[in-house]
């Protein structure tokens, strides 16, 4: 009786399987310890029916296997029977039920003393909204979004004045307090995960969706992205931090309101162009980059683009890895720069420098490049033009030799492993996409087409 | 009676005399019903390349790393869809239901074989459309099978611009071929039985597949209406699904259209979707379980109402699929009752096959391995369901693995193991030889244990929180050991994979050398194994139609002399009337 | 029940008993032809997409926040210089409940077997069809023309005012001119006595049913979307 | 029931011609009806019955007696009558589900 033999070893198998497997949920971090107990309760009620209908099978299989002047026996309907099963399994339907519906009730019911936190869900990272000092969020809308209102908010609303902004995929969230979190989408449905938490919910374009916990344990964790929004849905990362009530307030103190944000005042080129000697060094005075020197072009990147990496040069987030040997040598330069706003300054001066196409010195297979490029065209746009909405420099048109280096140190861990890092982190799991040195100088070689 | 003479009326049968009307426009439902099995599978085997490719780079991402993000993303869209649609809905009615609702109510053809065959040449038409998607600019669609607008229309998802209109039109098209069909076969079990076949005389296979028919008629048309709102949407920029969005920074275009809203119309189209690809399974197991165990079903009646109860049920339980899509969170105490109670008439089902094999006299034949390997695993399946289907469980396991395991077991698997069991249950009737039994028991010992090897571990993925629809992970998201795991899951599925060659090997092969089967090969009770020749010639009964006086299941009938009787037998010493009318 | 084949006399028994007897009956389970069985079926596949279109209309509507316009201002005639709401609407409804009327009698006339006046009905019900869908046109020409209405906005509200409009009453309005097509077709076959020879008038009823439920859809559209 | 003996032995549906006509004026009456129910600016819970109540009465008219269902069995009459039911969940849902998304939308957008 192979078959029945082997049946039951499934049926143990399984068993031991689900008592070994070292695979099970995270450690829980917050208040929806019962979601872990219904589930238990349904492995206990929901495994015990297996083994148990299986078991009868095989006993049946055996018991019957066909053999001479053996007959089955005629007996169509047995009401009895039927009637008992029915019930016993409603009674199992039920047991599963009851609990699953009361944990239901708690979890549509937000406690009055939640806070509100706003999650901002776009392709394909998060930002966050914290109410402020007025307890309430200001009005937003679609139409108001734009690179220096990213999160859409209503100027005129003063509710929103003292909204904190947090621009970084990383919320801070003090512990043991119970919190809201509003879900709102900038294009397409994402889901705000945290597996630690349990609990999860879509953010829907064109509505504000919620769902509420409380942390319970500090510590950090990882935001997952858990409804297919496209390309990068897979690479789509940010983190909670649950800190105790002291780190959080000092954290929360660091952020910018709405307010702040509109006060920032535009970089002065004039200024720039004082401290953008330095550079000029190594970048040259048109900032058409310079490959003897390892400097790649600047003039004609994005603005925002090159603030961001001035400030991760500064913070250590970028040219730390001792492997990075010009990152390194770029960052004391970036500690040059007093602050954001000799930072804005030289930026808005390389904005006024003219744009002029570097030699190309990366040999490939453009048309095999044009191909792998599709993926790379979803944040840099097909004409590698880059996009502030997906953080995406532009391509087209840079230091050739330089963007083979930095997919190289994107693959091999050189850059984007800083914690802070997430663009970078980003970039890192869709560069692993490229195999080999030939694919990288294939893409690179593509790009150089491009105008 | 003025109207009792219409099921009598026989059709004018237009009888086939070239090639071409004989095997290519033939309006013999059996012919056509082969045509629909042979492009199924095939349109199938391309979704088993595909899944086979994602599970290389879900195993081993960089070793390989043969595909990138979008390609991923359109495997496992295109996987998905064609394995629901175009293979399983594909096959269970247009091939089986095509081939057996005549065959076993006893009626020459379907009632219009006409439309009959113009629905497949439709069908085949989908799939090509289909499949033209892989060759426009930018590929087929990588919207996931659930093509949720905004994202499957919108750049930065794969195939945004021809795929997904492709993928649309395709199904439209679909829709209206399997209307055509099911037309046919509904209005053929209700109207054209022979004398009497009583719809409680009927076999469960019919049963099965003409509730299924019934679910599609009924549901495919909110999918229809979709497709046709996210093609306006997607074309002419209507604002149905698409509210303002910000797609890569530009300013949004459309204006207070409710993503929602697709959400809901897909599910109600896509949870009765899945019934109808589990009913015909469900009662095609059925008769393999009862003609090789020698055994009337156990509780017919039951299994009747039971198929009648879950079809009605399947139209109040779709937003079990939305639990966590931002929906009215006050539906979730709805639908979590409606689809726990479902679980009961299932439940009843699971029970009866079993006891159905009780006490009987159990021939282990190939499509009994088969049938014994669908109950194992479908229970496996339907429990899992109940986590998901129960609210609050479905929170944390939303989205993960666990989801990817469930409807595998339940879909992926189960139903397989039934279209395997049929095709070689039926086979001696389409082709009068029988598939060489060796192969079929390699066949289903790979399958099977490969299967459990794959599905079941996949589930642990998922309570550990590995989202589906991923193209790959990072170290710092799960252990290393979640690596291994897909790695050891992504090899058993490639055996698996490759063990479908001995199937496809012995459906060839046997063609001429399996050995000849005779008529009636296991000694089976219903029609389509009375028929007075083997393969059923063009109007199936020669000069008279069957008449029919007993139930599907007369197996090991006390004091009768055979261990069966067909239902085209009267009461006689010999054979006598079954308990069951 | 009886072991040989049992053959229900379904018209004798009424009632509930009488339905379960009509299923319980071998060979079919309703006293109809296969071919109205099907159309039946068919128009109950065809209920469930306007259903879907008109809930999504509902949805759609329900949740924009954006101004719903006023469909009995926008559908107004001018009569003179007075604005009359809805006049086209109404007058299109009365065309409709009209051909559906011809077509009744059209089957009435067709199993009394009277070949003249069966034509001549469903031709003038083709008429009227082809009537509303002309005055459809019309409708759509003064929306897009007039008022500016398309089916990605409209200066007058939200934009799914327009998208829903034209996609029911386009999808509606196909099936009124398909039916025109198929009314006529069987009025010719009627006309050369193809059925006469066949021995049954069914088609025409089968033909018939089709039309009356475009009739139906009417009824809804005009109630939900113009009377809301 | 004697209609339905009479429609089922004889052939087909035949039934007196004044009846179409009577349903046929009744129907425009009752359009006459709805469509006043606009013409009149009838508003709130009024006009929805109204509204309602007159769509169900003629959709009635149509089917019962245009596609002749009052003379069918009363099998067909069911096996037809009853599956669109389950499209009332469906109807009352999104209803909810619309109202739910725009309460949303005010709480949170600029509107
Ligand atoms: C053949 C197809 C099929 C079948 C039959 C089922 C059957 C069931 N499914 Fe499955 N399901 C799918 C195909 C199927 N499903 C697919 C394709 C998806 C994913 C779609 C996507 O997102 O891509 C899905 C997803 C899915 C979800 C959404 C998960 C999520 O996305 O978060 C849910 C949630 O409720 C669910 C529930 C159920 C339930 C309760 C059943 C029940 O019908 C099961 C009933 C059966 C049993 C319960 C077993 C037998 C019973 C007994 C042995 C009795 C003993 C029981 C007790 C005493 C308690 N399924
Ligand atoms: C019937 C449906 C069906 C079937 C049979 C399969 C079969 C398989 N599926 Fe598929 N799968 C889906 C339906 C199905 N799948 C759906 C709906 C999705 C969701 C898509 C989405 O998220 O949008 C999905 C997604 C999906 C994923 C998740 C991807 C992701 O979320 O990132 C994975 C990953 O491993 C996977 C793997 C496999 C494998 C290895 C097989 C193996 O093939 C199983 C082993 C092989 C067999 C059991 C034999 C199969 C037989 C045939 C295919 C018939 C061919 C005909 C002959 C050989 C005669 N599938
Ligand atoms: Cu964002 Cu997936
Ligand atoms: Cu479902």
């Amino acid at each position: 009786m192979a078959l029945a033999v082997i049946l039951v070893l499934l049926v143990v198998g399984t068993v031991l399987f689900h008592v070994l497997s070292p695979w099970w949920f995270t450690p829980i971090a917050s208040n929806w310890s019962m979601m872990d107990d219904t589930v238990k309760l349904t492995f206990w009620v929901t495994g015990i029916v297996f083994v148990a209908v299986n078991l009868f099978m095989v006993y049946a299989i055996v018991k019957y296997r066909h053999r001479k002047e053996q007959k089955a026996l005629y007996k169509p309907e047995d009401n009895r029977l039927e009637w008992i099963l029915t019930v016993v399994t409603t009674v199992g339907v039920a047991l599963l039920l009851t609990p699953g519906l009361f944990v239901w009730a708690k979890f549509v019911t937000v406690p009055a003393d939640a806070t509100e936190v706003e999650v901002l869900g776009q392709q394909w990272n998060w930002s966050y909204r914290l109410p402020g000092k007025d307890g309430t969020l200001g009005a937003s809308d679609a139409a108001l979004i734009s690179a220096d209102n990213p999160f859409g908010l209503d100027p005129k609303d003063a509710r929103g004045q003292d909204d904190v902004l947090i621009a970084s995929p990383e919320l801070h969230l003090p512990v043991n307090k119970p919190v809201k979190i509003l879900l709102r989408s900038r294009d397409v449905s994402h889901q705000f995960a945290v597996p630690q938490f349990r609990v999860k919910m879509d953010m829907v374009p064109g509505m504000v969706t919620y769902f509420w916990f409380t942390p319970t344990k500090v510590g950090a964790y990882n935001v997952l992205c858990e409804q297919l929004c496209g390309l990068a849905h897979f690479a789509m990362r940010g983190r909670v931090v649950v800190d105790d009530e002291a780190a959080y307030q000092a954290w929360l103190a660091s952020q910018p309101t709405f307010a702040q944000t509109r006060a920032e005042v535009a970089g002065d080129p004039a200024a720039g162009a004082a401290l953008y000697a330095v550079c000029s060094a190594c970048h040259g005075a048109q900032g058409q980059g310079n490959p003897a020197m390892n400097a790649p072009k600047l003039a004609h990147q994005a603005g925002w683009y090159l603030a961001r990496q001035l400030r991760n040069f500064k913070a250590g987030v970028r040219g730390a890895d001792s492997k990075d040997v010009y990152g390194q040598q770029m960052s004391p330069m970036a500690a040059t720069l007093a602050d954001e706003t000799a930072i804005r300054n030289v930026v808005a001066y390389i904005a006024t420098l003219p744009d002029e196409r570097p030699a190309s010195s990366v040999h490939g297979d453009a048309a095999h490049g044009q191909a792998l490029y599709g993926t790379c065209a979803a944040c840099h746009g097909t004409a590698g033009q880059g996009i502030w909405a997906t953080n995406a420099p532009r391509l087209a048109g840079m230091s050739d030799w330089y963007l083979a280096r930095q997919l190289g140190n994107f693959q091999h861990g050189v850059r984007g492993t800083h914690l802070q890092d997430f663009a970078g982190a980003q970039m890192a799991q869709l560069a692993a996409a490229l195999r080999d040195e030939r694919a990288v100088n294939d893409v690179v070689a593509y790009l150089a087409t491009l105008p | 009676m003025a109207y009792v003479a219409l099921a009598d009326r026989d059709h004018a049968l237009h009888d086939p005399q070239t090639f071409v009307t004989k095997y290519i426009w033939s309006q013999d439902h059996k012919v056509i019903a082969i045509q629909y099995a042979v492009t199924a599978i095939a349109i199938g085997l391309v979704a088993l390349v595909l899944s086979m490719i994602m599970r290389l780079q879900l195993g081993f991402p960089h070793t390989f790393s043969l595909i990138a993000p979008n390609d991923y993303y359109q495997a496992v869209t295109m996987h998905g869809m064609i394995m629901v649609i175009y293979l399983l809905t594909a096959l269970f009615l247009g091939g089986f239901g095509n081939y057996l609702i005549p065959l076993m109510c006893g009626a020459r053809d379907m009632v219009f074989p006409y439309m009959n065959m113009l629905s497949f040449w439709v069908y085949l038409l989908a799939v090509l459309v289909l499949v033209a998607g892989f060759f426009l600019p930018g590929g087929p669609t990588g919207a996931g099978w659930t093509l949720y607008p905004p994202q499957a229309i919108s750049n930065g998802t794969p195939g945004a611009s021809w795929g997904i209109i492709c993928m649309l039109l395709s199904l439209a098209i679909f829709i209206v071929a399997f209307t055509m069909g099911g037309l046919n076969y509904v209005t053929t079990v209700l109207q054209a039985r022979c004398r009497g076949m009583t719809l409680m005389r009927m076999p469960l296979s019919v049963w099965g597949i003409f509730m299924a028919t019934i679910l599609g008629l009924l549901a495919f048309p909110a999918l229809f209406v979709s497709a046709i709102m996210m093609a306006l949407d997607a074309t002419v920029g209507t604002s149905f699904f698409m509210p303002a969005v910000v797609s890569m920074g530009k300013a949004p275009v459309h204006h207070g259209g409710s993503p929602l809203l697709f959400q809901h119309l897909f599910w109600f189209f896509g949870h009765p979707e899945v019934y109808i690809v589990a009913l015909p399974a469900f009662g095609i197991v059925s008769d393999l379980l009862s003609t090789h165990a020698r055994r009337h079903i156990f509780g017919y009646r039951m299994m009747v109402w039971a198929i009648l109860a879950i079809g009605c049920l399947s139209f109040v339980v779709w937003a079990h699929h939305m639990y966590v899509s931002g929906m009215n969170p006050y539906f979730g105490f709805f639908f979590a009752t409606t689809t726990l109670i479902i679980a009961v008439p299932t439940a009843l089902k699971v029970y009866n096959w079993v006891l159905t094999l009780w006490r009987g006299d159990i021939h282990l034949t190939v499509p009994m391995l088969f049938a014994i390997g669908f109950i194992f695993t479908f229970t496996h399946g339907g429990l899992t369901g109940l986590f998901l289907g129960n609210v609050t469980v479905d929170v944390p396991l939303s989205a993960t693995y666990f989801v990817v395991a469930h409807f595998h077991m339940v879909m992926g698997v189960s139903p397989i193991m039934v279209v395997f069991g049929a095709i070689y249950h039926w086979y001696p009737k389409m082709t009068g030889r029988m598939l060489n039994d060796t192969l079929g028991r390699l066949h289903f010992w790979v399958t099977f244990l490969g299967v459990y090897a794959v599905y079941l571990p996949m589930h642990y993925l998922g309570i550990l929180g590995v989202p589906r629809r991923y193209f790959a992970y990072t170290t710092a998201d799960f252990p290393e050991s979640v690596q291994s795991l897909n790695a050891s899951i992504t090899v058993a599925a490639l055996i698996v994979g490759t063990a479908q060659l001995f199937f496809l090997v012995n459906l060839v092969w046997s063609l001429r050398n399996g050995k000849p089967s005779g008529s009636n090969p296991w000694r089976a009770t219903t029609l389509e194994w009375q028929t007075p020749d083997t393969p059923p010639k063009h109007g199936n009964w020669g000069a008279k139609l069957p008449v029919v006086y007993r139930w599907a299941y007369d197996y090991s009938v006390p004091g009768a002399s055979e261990d069966f009787i067909p239902q085209n037998v009267p009461p006689s010493a010999s054979a006598p009337a079954g308990a069951h009318a | 029940m009886a072991a040989d084949a049992v053959t229900t006399d379904a018209a004798a028994l009424p009632g509930l008993h009488g339905a379960a007897m009509d299923l319980a009956a071998d060979k079919q389970a309703f006293p109809v032809p296969w071919g109205k069985l099907m159309m039946w079926i068919f128009l109950l596949s065809d209920t469930f997409i306007f259903s879907c279109f008109l809930t999504s209309y509902m949805n759609v509507r329900i949740s924009t926040t954006a101004k719903w316009p006023n469909p009995s201002e926008v559908f107004a005639l001018n009569v003179g210089s007075t604005p009359v709401p809805l006049l086209l609407i109404a007058i299109m409804t009365m065309v409709l409940i009209t051909s559906s009327g011809t077509m009744a009698m059209a089957v009435n006339y067709g199993y009394r077997r009277n070949r003249a006046i069966t034509t001549s009905l469903m031709l003038i019900t083709a008429g009227f069809g082809a009537t509303f869908v002309g005055m459809q046109a019309f409708e759509w020409s003064k929306l897009i023309l007039q008022e500016g209405v398309r089916p990605w906005g409209s200066p007058l509200g939200a934009p799914q005012f327009g998208a829903s409009f034209f996609m029911i009453t386009g999808f509606h309005g196909l099936h009124v001119s398909a039916g025109v097509v198929y009314l006529t077709v069987v009025a010719l076959r009627v006309w050369n006595g193809f059925y006469d020879r066949k021995g049954t008038y069914e088609t025409v009823e089968i033909a018939g049913l089709y039309w009356h439920f475009v009739d139906l859809v009417w009824v809804f559209i005009f109630a939900l979307f113009y009377l809301w | 029931m004697d209609h339905a003996a009479t429609a089922t032995h004889a052939e087909g549906q035949q039934h007196p011609v004044a009846i179409y006509m009577y349903i046929w004026a009744l129907l425009f009456v009752v359009s006459t009806f709805s469509y006043l129910v606009d013409y009149f600016h009838l508003h709130g819970a009024l006009r929805w019955t109204l509204i309602l109540v007159f769509m169900i009465v003629k959709a009635g008219f149509i089917v019962a007696i245009f596609m002749h269902m009052r003379w069918e069995r009363l099998a067909l009459k069911l096996a037809i009558l009853v599956p669109p039911l389950c499209l009332l969940v469906l109807i009352c849902l999104m209803a909810i589900e619309g109202n739910y998304t725009f309460v949303t939308r005010l709480a949170s957008f600029v509107h």
